[in-house]
C-alpha cells in the first residue's frame, strides 16, 4: 500500500509536517525538535525504500488521482494531463542526498539554534525547503518544477534572512531573492514558450514532440541560464557567498543541496528534454565553459577571503564547476556513441558522484564552520586562532572535510575527482589540467583556514561544542570515509544508474507515453 | 575486487594503500620511538624563536589575510580586476545574469 | 590474497630502500656539491650520522604549539612519502601496480608537503608560519606545469593505445613515448622533460627554491621549532622524497632497462634493472638538484610564483601543443 | 502583425523590468522591476490560451462550445500567487534593510562584497 504512493508521501509528509510544526511548538520545544527530526528520519526511510524500488524495477511513475498516465480524457483525447511524478535513477540519487542532508541539518540545529527565537518558523521553513527539493527532483511536469523551484526559493530566502538582527542577513536574503525570482521567472517564460508550441507541460511528452525550432532554442537558453544561475555558476555566482555566509550553518548545508537540485533541473532539461532532438555538442561546451569558469574563479576568490563561511561558499561554487565539467563532457559527446562509451559516461559518473560527495563534505565543512562560530562568536578568520587546543573534535572533522574537498586520498573527493580527471582528459587535456590545479588551490585555501582558525597560540575563549552538533558532523565524516574506501560500490549501485538514466532519455519518455 | 575503483583509464584501491600505510606506520613509529623523549617545553625554552624580540601571544599568530602573500603578489594583475568585479551591488548581479543570458542565447541560437 | 602479502612485504622493502638510498643520495649530493665548490665536504655517510644524532636529542614541543598536530605530522609525512614508492616502478614493476595510478602518485606527493606545512603552522612560531605559507605558495605554483606534463604524456599515449590502465605508471614505463612520436613529439617531450626537471628541485625545496627553509632569512622556516626525532623524521622524509621524485622522472621519461641485453636468470635481471634504475635516479638528482643548487642563488617567493605561473606554465603548454601537433601531422 | 501585439507587449514589459533591475538603484524600484518582469511573463502565459470569440472556461453551461484554453489561466493564477508571496517577502527584507542600514540605495547596501 505504502509502496504505491512513495513519491507523493515523500513530498507530502514534510509539507504537511511543516504546517503542523508551529502548533506542536506551542506545546513544547523539545517535542517539536523530536517531531521534526522524526519526520525527516521517516522521509529518509521512505526515500531509501523508494530507491530500492527504482533500482530494482526501473522508473517509478506516480500519477496524482489516477492509476496510469495513459488514461484518456472524457473527450477521447489521449494525453498525460494529470500531475505526474516520475522517479528515475537520477531523481532518486538527488533525493537521497536531499534527505540525508536535511535530516542531519535538523539534528545539528537542535543545539545550534538553541538560543535563537522564532524556532517554530525556522523548522517550518526547513521542512518546506526539504519538501520543495523533493518536489523538484521527482516531478515529471515542467510547470510543477517551476512551482517547487519557487517554493524552495521562498523557503531558502526566508532562512537566509532568518537572523533579522543582522543587517547583512537581510541584505543577503534580498539579493538572493531577487536573483532566485528572476531566474525562476525566466524558467517560467521558457515553460510558457514550450507550452505554447507543443501544448503540453509533461517533460516526457514535450521531449517527444520537440522539433528544435528557433523558439525552442530561446527556451533552452532561458532554462539553462536560469537554472545555472540558481546552481551558482560563474559569473552569476555573486549571490552564493552572500547567501551561504549569512544563513545559519545547518541551513547553508541544505542550501548546497538546494543548488544541486537546480543542477539536477539543468541536467534534466539538457539531457531528457533536448537530448533526443539536437546534437548537444555546443550545449555541452556551454556547460563545460561555465564549469571551468566556476572552478577557477570560485577557487581563486576563495583563496583571498577573510570570513570563514564566505570562503567555503566560494568553494561551493568551485566544486559545482567539477559537476558541470563532468556532466558537460558527457553532454557534449552524447550523440557520439563511441566517445560516450569510452569516456563520456565515465565523466558523467564522476560529475554525478561528485554531487553526492560535495553535499557530504561541504555540509561537514559548513557544520564545522558553524561550530567555530558557535564556540567563539567570531566569523572573521583574522580574529580566530588556536581552536585546535580545545576543540579537538571539530578540528579532526575539519581535517576530514578539508582533505575530502581537496581530493586527498583516501577520502571520497579523491575518488570522484579521479574519475573526472581520467575521463575528461580524453575530451580535452587542458580540462583535466585545470581541474587538477583547482584541486590544489582548494587545498591551499583550506590549509589557510586550518592555520588561522585552528592552529597557533590559544588566544580566544571557546565554548564546548554540544553533542548533537558532534553527532551530525560524525555522521557526515563516516559517510565521507566510507565512500572514500569503497567508491566502487557507490559508483556501481547508485551513481551508474543515475548517469544511465540521464543518457537513456528514451526510457524516461517511454515510461509515460508507453513504448515510444 | 571490493574497493577497487576502475575509472576507465586508471585504477584506485584505497584498501591496499591503507594496508601499506598501516605497515609503514608500524615501521616508522618503531623508528620514531627509538628517538629521545618528548618534552613539552615551558618558560624561555618553549617560546618561539623571534630573534630575541619579546612579543605578546596575540601578535605571534600570523593572521589569515597575510598568508599567501607571495601568491597574491605574483598574481596581482589577475586579482585586482577580479576583486573589482565583485561589487556586492545587486544591479551588477542582474547585469551579469543578463549578459550570460545574451551569450547563451546567441550560442544556443547558432547551433 | 597474494597482493595483500605482497603489499605487506613490499611496504617493508620500500621502507628500507627509500630510507637507505634516500640518505645515501643525500650524502652523495652533499659530497659532489662540496667538490664543485672546491671543498672536501662531509663523508657520504654523514646523513646517517645526522639522523642518529637527532634521535639522541630531546624532542622539544614549544609552549604554544598544538601538540597532537605538531608531533603527528612528522610521522605521517614519512609514512606517506614512503608509501608512494609502492606505486613507482624502480627498474621492476611497482608492487601495487594494479591498485593505483599516476594521479594518485601526484596526490600522494602532496601529502608530505602538506604535513610539513601543517607541522610548521602547528608550531605557532611566526618564522615557521612564514616558511610554511611559502611552501604552500610554491605547491600551488608548480602544480599547473606538473599537471600539464603528466596529462600531456598520458593523453599522447592514449592516442596510440587504448588500454584500460593507461594512467598506471607500469603501463607508461612499459611504453616509452620517445619511440612512438615524430619530430614535433620529440621536441615537445624534451620541453616537458625540461619542465619536470625544473619542477623537481622546487618540489624538493632545494636551492634556489628553498624559500620555505631559508636559514639566513627566516631561521630555518617551517622547521624552525622542530628538534630531535621530529626533525629527524622530516630529514628522512626529505631524503625519501628525493628518491621518489627522481623515480617519477625516470619512469615517465627514461623507463628503459638494460637487462634484456644480457641473458642472466630472472632474479639477476631484477638486480641489474634495479641497479640501473639507481644509476638513472642518480643522474636525475645530479642534474636537477646538485648542479642547480650549486649554480644559482635563492630567489624570492613572489619571483618563484611569477616564474612558475608565467614562463614555466607557457613552456609546458607549448610542450602540450607540440604533442598535439604531432598527432595532426 | 496586429495579432502579435500582446507578445510584443510582453517582451517590452520584460525588457523594461530588466532595465529597472539593472540601472535603478532604489531597492523598491528593483522590486518593481521584478514585478514588471513577472507581469510580462504572466501576460505571455495568458495570451497563449487566448481564442477570439470564446468564453471563459469557468462557464460550463455556456451556450457557445468554444472556450478559452483553461490551462494557461490556471498557470497564470498559480504564478500570480507565487509572485505575491515573493514580493511580500522581498519587501519585508527591504524594510529590514532600511532598519539596519538607514538607506535603500543599492550602491550603499553592500556590506557583503568581494
Amino acid at each position: 500500500m505504502i509502496n504505491e504512493h512513495l513519491p507523493a508521501l515523500i513530498i507530502g509528509i514534510p509539507l504537511l509536517a511543516a504546517f503542523a510544526t508551529p502548533l506542536i511548538s506551542k506545546i513544547n520545544d523539545k517535542l517539536r525538535n523530536i517531531f521534526v527530526i522524526g519526520i525527516l528520519g521517516a522521509t529518509l526511510c521512505l526515500v531509501i525504500s523508494l530507491a530500492f524500488n527504482v533500482f530494482n524495477n526501473g522508473i517509478f511513475v506516480y500519477v496524482m488521482g489516477a492509476k496510469s498516465p495513459g488514461l484518456t480524457l472524457p473527450s477521447g483525447y489521449k494525453m498525460p494531463v494529470r500531475i505526474i511524478l516520475e522517479v528515475d535513477g537520477m531523481s532518486i540519487f538527488m533525493a537521497i542526498i536531499t534527505s540525508i542532508v536535511s535530516l542531519l541539518g535538523a539534528i545539528y540545529s537542535w543545539a545550534f539554534m538553541h538560543k535563537e527565537t522564532g524556532k517554530d518558523k525556522y523548522y517550518t521553513l526547513l521542512l518546506i525547503l526539504a519538501a520543495g527539493m523533493f518536489g523538484m527532483e521527482f516531478t515529471g511536469d515542467m510547470f510543477n518544477f517551476f512551482v517547487f523551484l519557487e517554493i524552495t526559493s521562498i523557503a531558502a530566502c526566508g532562512l537566509v534572512g532568518f537572523r533579522i538582527n543582522r543587517g547583512e542577513s537581510s541584505e543577503a536574503a534580498f539579493k538572493t531573492m531577487v536573483m532566485y525570482t528572476l531566474g525562476a521567472l525566466f524558467v517560467l517564460f521558457a515553460i510558457g514558450i514550450l507550452y505554447g508550441e507543443y501544448d503540453a507541460l509533461n517533460i516526457a511528452t514535450l521531449a517527444s514532440r520537440i522539433r528544435y525550432t528557433m523558439l525552442d532554442k530561446i527556451a533552452l537558453g532561458l532554462l539553462v541560464t536560469g537554472l545555472a544561475m540558481k546552481a551558482g555558476a560563474v559569473p552569476m555566482h555573486m549571490w552564493v557567498p552572500d547567501a551561504y555566509a549569512e544563513a545559519p550553518a545547518p541551513i547553508t548545508m541544505i542550501l548546497v543541496a538546494n543548488s544541486q537540485a537546480s543542477l539536477y533541473g539543468l541536467f534534466r532539461v539538457c539531457f531528457t528534454l533536448y537530448g533526443l532532438t539536437i546534437s548537444t555538442y555546443t550545449l555541452g561546451w556551454i556547460i563545460i565553459i561555465l564549469g571551468v569558469l566556476s572552478m577557477f574563479i570560485g577557487v581563486t576568490m576563495a583563496l583571498i577571503q577573510k570570513k570563514i563561511k564566505r570562503l567555503m561558499a566560494y568553494h561551493a561554487i568551485s566544486q559545482t564547476g567539477y559537476m558541470l565539467l563532468g556532466v558537460g563532457v558527457g553532454l557534449a559527446v552524447l550523440s557520439d556513441a563511441n566517445a560516450l562509451n569510452t569516456y563520456g559516461l565515465k565523466a558523467m559518473e564522476g560529475g554525478i558522484f561528485h554531487i553526492m560527495n560535495h553535499a557530504m563534505y561541504k555540509g561537514l565543512l559548513f557544520l564545522t564552520a558553524g561550530a567555530v562560530i558557535y564556540a567563539t562568536g567570531k566569523r572573521n578568520l583574522n580574529e580566530l586562532g588556536g581552536l585546535a587546543h580545545k576543540m579537538k573534535f571539530t578540528a579532526i572533522f575539519f581535517i576530514i572535510g578539508a582533505a575530502a574537498i581537496a581530493g586527498l586520498p583516501p577520502f571520497n573527493g579523491f575518488a570522484s575527482k579521479l574519475i573526472i580527471y581520467e575521463s575528461v582528459y580524453k575530451f580535452n587535456p587542458m580540462l583535466s589540467v585545470i581541474a587538477m590545479l583547482v584541486s590544489i588551490l582548494t587545498l591551499a585555501s583550506f590549509v589557510k583556514v586550518f592555520q588561522s582558525a585552528f592552529l597557533g597560540p590559544e588566544i580566544i575563549e571557546v565554548k564546548k561544542e554540544p553533542k548533537s552538533m558532534i553527532f551530525a558532523m560524525l555522521c557526515l565524516s563516516v559517510i565521507i570515509i566510507a565512500f572514500g574506501l569503497f567508491p566502487d560500490i557507490v559508483v556501481d549501485k547508485i551513481v551508474a544508474p543515475a548517469a544511465n538514466a540521464l543518457v537513456n532519455s528514451m526510457q524516461y519518455i517511454a515510461a509515460i507515453l508507453g513504448g515510444a | 575486487m571490493i574497493g577497487t575503483l576502475e575509472t576507465g583509464y586508471g585504477v584506485w584501491s584505497a584498501l591496499y594503500w591503507l594496508l601499506g600505510l598501516v605497515v609503514l606506520f608500524i615501521i616508522v613509529y618503531f623508528i620514531y620511538s627509538l628517538g629521545g623523549k618528548t618534552v613539552k617545553a615551558s618558560g624561555d625554552k618553549g617560546k618561539p624563536f623571534l630573534s630575541g624580540n619579546e612579543m605578546e601571544k596575540e601578535k605571534i599568530h600570523v593572521k589569515a589575510s597575510n598568508i599567501y602573500w607571495g601568491f597574491t603578489e605574483a598574481l596581482k594583475s589577475y586579482y585586482t580586476p577580479l576583486k573589482g568585479g565583485h561589487t556586492g551591488n545587486i544591479n551588477d548581479y542582474v547585469s551579469w545574469f543578463v549578459v550570460v543570458l545574451a551569450i547563451v542565447l546567441i550560442l544556443a541560437g547558432g547551433l | 590474497m597474494i597482493l595483500v602479502l605482497k603489499s605487506v612485504i613490499g611496504a617493508c622493502l620500500v621502507a628500507f630502500i627509500g630510507i637507505v638510498f634516500g640518505l645515501l643520495y643525500k650524502g652523495i649530493d652533499r659530497k659532489l656539491h662540496a667538490h664543485m665548490q672546491m671543498r672536501v665536504g662531509p663523508p657520504v655517510t654523514q646523513p646517517f650520522k645526522d639522523v642518529r644524532k637527532l634521535f639522541l636529542k630531546e624532542n622539544l614541543v614549544p609552549e604554544n604549539a598544538v601538540d597532537w598536530v605538531f608531533n603527528l605530522m612528522p610521522v605521517i609525512s614519512l609514512v606517506s612519502v614512503i608509501s608512494i614508492l609502492l606505486y613507482v616502478p624502480m627498474g621492476v614493476d611497482p608492487i601495487l601496480s594494479t591498485k593505483g595510478d599516476l594521479i594518485l602518485v601526484l596526490y600522494l606527493l602532496m601529502l608530505p608537503a602538506v604535513c610539513m606545512i601543517l607541522g610548521g603552522f602547528a608550531s605557532s612560531s611566526p618564522y615557521a608560519t612564514v616558511g610554511a605559507q611559502r611552501e604552500m605558495v610554491m605547491m600551488i605554483s608548480y602544480e599547473f606545469p606538473l599537471a600539464v606534463t603528466i596529462i600531456a604524456i598520458v593523453w599522447r599515449l592514449s592516442k596510440i593505445y587504448s588500454a584500460s590502465n593507461i594512467f598506471t605508471l607500469q603501463f607508461i614505463a612499459a611504453h616509452p613515448l620517445w619511440n612512438n612520436v615524430g619530430v614535433f613529439g620529440v621536441i615537445g617531450l624534451a620541453i616537458l622533460l625540461a619542465v619536470l626537471l625544473i619542477v623537481t628541485p622546487i618540489e624538493l625545496s632545494k636551492i634556489p627554491f628553498d624559500v620555505p627553509e631559508a636559514e639566513t632569512e627566516i631561521a630555518g622556516g617551517l622547521l624552525a621549532e622542530y628538534s630531535g626525532k621530529n626533525l629527524g623524521m622530516f630529514y628522512i622524509s626529505d631524503a625519501v622524497k628525493t628518491v621518489v621524485m627522481a623515480s617519477i622522472v625516470v619512469a615517465l621519461f627514461f623507463p628503459y632497462n638494460i637487462s634484456q641485453y644480457f641473458s642472466f636468470p630472472q632474479y639477476v635481471d631484477y638486480v641489474i634493472d634495479f641497479a640501473f634504475f639507481l644509476f638513472k635516479a642518480f643522474v636525475v638528482i645530479f642534474v636537477s638538484v646538485t648542479v642547480v643548487r650549486t649554480s644559482f642563488a635563492r630567489l624570492k617567493i613572489d619571483q618563484i610564483a611569477h616564474m612558475l605561473w608565467v614562463p614555466v606554465t607557457i613552456t609546458s603548454i607549448i610542450g602540450l601543443l607540440l604533442l598535439y601537433l604531432d598527432t595532426v601531422f | 502583425m496586429i495579432d502579435n501585439l500582446p507578445f510584443i507587449a510582453c517582451a517590452i514589459l520584460v525588457i523594461l523590468g530588466l532595465y529597472t533591475l539593472t540601472f535603478k538603484r532604489n531597492l523598491i524600484k528593483i522590486v518593481i522591476g521584478l514585478n514588471l518582469v513577472e507581469s510580462g511573463v504572466n501576460l505571455f502565459l495568458i495570451t497563449l490560451g487566448y481564442k477570439s470569440n470564446a468564453v471563459a472556461p469557468i462557464y460550463t453551461m455556456a451556450a457557445k462550445e468554444e472556450m478559452v484554453l483553461p490551462t494557461p489561466q490556471a498557470l497564470t493564477l498559480t504564478s500570480i500567487v507565487i509572485g505575491l508571496a515573493t514580493t511580500a517577502l522581498i519587501l519585508s527584507f527591504t524594510i529590514l534593510i532600511y532598519k539596519h542600514y538607514k538607506t535603500i540605495d543599492a550602491s550603499k547596501v553592500r556590506r557583503l562584497r568581494e
